[in-house]
């Protein structure tokens, strides 16, 4: 087992993503790690949030004692609505996630494959029970896909592979993986390596990744 | 003179039968008609397909439906979330269905269904197990699956506001899937928490023209769920 | 030629439609003849007028220099809006006709077959323009399709006919027709006439009806 | 910061490029945005395909568009109006092409290409000749259509209210192909008779989210075309 740097934090991480979408972009934002890249816009840049239960412009989270049991994101957690902002329906917000209009999603991963499959939706455990929510619809339809994820799992395996043994999200949908690890980019002819953290040398970075990396 | 006001929860729900199709409204917690839904266990009609994102939470509302073994198949996109407790045990146990539907294909296909659509095409899930046993037919280059448009004999919704014509308004992000829902089903039924006099909502901000909404009830003080769980609730009570 | 009873007024005839509607009905006006049927609504009835631009409820035409270029009827002419209607744009309008919510339209027509099938768009004249707007989509989504039309045209030509000779606007869509001399079903079994105008006599009917009838 | 208000109907149409396609909104008189069609005869664009309901009345607005040789082809529903005199007159020369397509089926394929659905089934036209051509296909016992979804380079619309988000709320009966259009374009264009600070515009009320309108110019009083038509004007004036 390789003695590996802990790399970025996962606040670094969604700053990393934030610095990267542009003034403007209109982005959706997965359940967990992804929600932490609304606190990292810097000053000065607009990024509309959108969440697939029906608001554009989503705000801060309001202050305790605030909560409105009504006004909650994807994640069923309680938000607050920008000045601006806007409320529609189910399909009126998918259509707009499956007519490309959304920009970019950030979204977790189980595993990415070389080609950019994404699988995040289930380990494909039988018996467990199947829950896919809106990230089919986010993959297919949003042109930039960006992945937020521990490099690898909490047992050390890679995440990232040559080909996902998960169930697919979709095929061929992420465009960057960003770790605590490195920013990867997917690429026509395969992962290219972006930025690594701290610490972190080609060699050992090749150790916990299944998949062939470019420097 | 239209008047598709009725007194009761009890009453809006009278007419529900044992295997009806039953599109149910709301998102986690937000937008879920929990008082119609237990009126609905009070008349116990079995034998349902519910039609709904999620699987209901904790032993209220859709969760205690299906714990009171009304339902026999589940149509949604998240089955389990992390107050889901009664659906998970029973599909475990084999004894309630599973049609798992992405979020997107599920509200499209709901719209579809109201607006006299058989099938459309959609990119989602292509490449996917979800896509197995499903038509794929390329436009321009990319692939794409047949979905097909879905109608159901009742929809139960909830609103902020009705007239006695069945036009909704909605409260924010309560909104979800209660609108397309109402066009999909042969029977719309809303509790609203407000009935106005017709003209009291401005027509250019309804949200549901009353044509597709049957029947209207008055819930001035609609329950909680957030609030049923963490006093840990059970209905029937 | 025949010499025929002049039979009812367009008003009369408006006026028969109208008490078949049953209270409560959300009814689609073609332009020109059906609009009558608006001004014959029986006192103590209540119809929900739609017209395909957008508007459910549409009311009684303004006062003359109460009109507004921005509230009108599918035939373009201004209109007024009921306490209780509500404006959507078109595909939430065409939602409503395709999926079959609007209980009734009432139409004109060029030509109606025996078996219902209904020509109103077009005649097919070459070098004519062809237009349809929203026939179609009427016919094809509302379950109750009435015809009100002259009984023949105005060349004493018959305008119901064993079948249509100018391009369809819909196979199998019309349940009823409206003319000035009798009220027809069209039924599985061919065209079954429901009422005739005083003075009509089946005969005289059939004689200017290019279909058999059934009394 | 994000900010799609331009300064002029002139700088909002200036990248309209020779053969794009382009929808217009409107209906009738209502909801034409006049002022950004009369930019696009000063700007000159040609070679248009043009998705609108109608062909436009007397000289003015969409008329004077085609009467000034920009379009090559039409997609409509009703080509021909009382008021509508250039496009009959065009049309009957061959000089100009035309697509038509049942209102009801323009709309929902606006609608499809702004949803990313490529293609739908739909009953209308069924048994027409307006079937030609197209492929049929049976669901439930009856038979469909399919229709493909439809997407511009340009949406040019008129709205009452928008705010630098590209929010946009319309009035009354002049809302009709707008918000299907807004969703359509690659880039959407909006005339808007005022515009405001953003949350001036209740969310819950908001037509069209910014998200599918790309530039607003104010046109403070746009003109009636009913007023040009009375007047006989003709543009360019």
């Amino acid at each position: 087992m390789v003695n590996l740097p802990k790399g970025w934090s996962n606040e670094e991480i969604a700053h990393k993503i934030a610095e990267d979408l542009p003034d403007g972009a209109y982005v959706n934002l997965g359940i967990g790690l992804p929600e932490l890249v609304a606190g990292q816009i810097p000053e000065g840049k607009e990024i509309i949030f959108h969440t697939e239960n029906g608001l554009l412009g989503v705000g801060p989270p309001p202050a305790p004692g605030e909560e409105d049991d009504e006004l909650i994101n994807a994640g069923k957690k309680p938000v607050t609505a920008i000045p601006g902002s806007c409320f529609f329906h189910h399909a009126d917000s998918f259509a707009m996630v499956r007519g490309g209009h959304i920009d970019y999603c950030i979204l977790g991963a189980f595993q990415v494959s070389e080609k950019g499959d994404l699988a995040n939706w289930s380990t494909g455990e039988p018996g467990a029970i199947p829950a896919v929510g809106g990230a089919m619809d986010l993959v297919a339809g949003v042109p930039h896909v960006f992945v937020i994820s521990s490099h690898t799992t909490k047992t050390g395996e890679p995440k990232i592979v040559k080909e996902c043994t998960y169930p697919l999200t979709g095929p061929r949908c992420v465009n960057r993986i960003y770790t605590n690890l490195a920013v990867i980019e997917v690429t026509d002819k395969g992962l290219q390596v972006r930025e690594m953290a701290a610490g972190v040398t080609p060699e050992l970075l090749q150790e916990v990744t299944a998949a062939p990396l470019c420097f | 003179m239209i008047n598709k006001i009725v007194p009761s929860a009890a009453e809006a729900v009278k007419d529900i039968f044992d295997g009806a199709v039953i599109m149910i409204g709301g998102f986690g917690e937000a937008g879920s008609p929990i008082e119609l839904i237990h009126a609905l266990i009070d008349h116990g009609a079995k034998d349902l397909t519910v039609v709904s994102n999620n699987t209901g939470n904790g032993h209220v509302g859709l969760a205690a439906l299906i714990e009171n073994r009304q339902v026999r198949k589940m149509i949604c996109s998240f089955p389990r979330t992390a107050q889901s407790v009664v659906f998970p045990e029973l599909y475990k146990k084999g004894e309630i269905e599973l049609e798992l539907v992405p979020q997107g294909t599920l509200a499209e296909r709901i719209r579809a269904g109201g607006a006299g659509i058989p099938a459309f095409y959609t990119p989602t899930s292509v490449g996917t197990p979800l896509q197995e046993g499903k038509e794929v037919r390329e436009f321009n280059g990319r692939l794409y699956v047949m979905e097909y448009g879905l109608r159901a004999d009742f929809a139960l919704v909830k609103c902020k506001m009705a007239d006695r014509y069945g036009n909704l308004i909605y409260n924010k992000t309560a909104r979800n899937f209660n609108p397309v829902m109402c066009m999909a089903a042969r029977t719309t039924i809303a509790q609203a928490s407000r009935v106005v006099e017709p003209g009291d909502i401005d027509p250019e901000i309804v949200v549901t023209p009353g044509i597709f909404v049957h029947k209207v009830v008055e819930i001035p003080n609609p329950l909680s769920e957030n609030q049923l769980l963490k006093e840990n609730r059970r209905y029937p009570w």
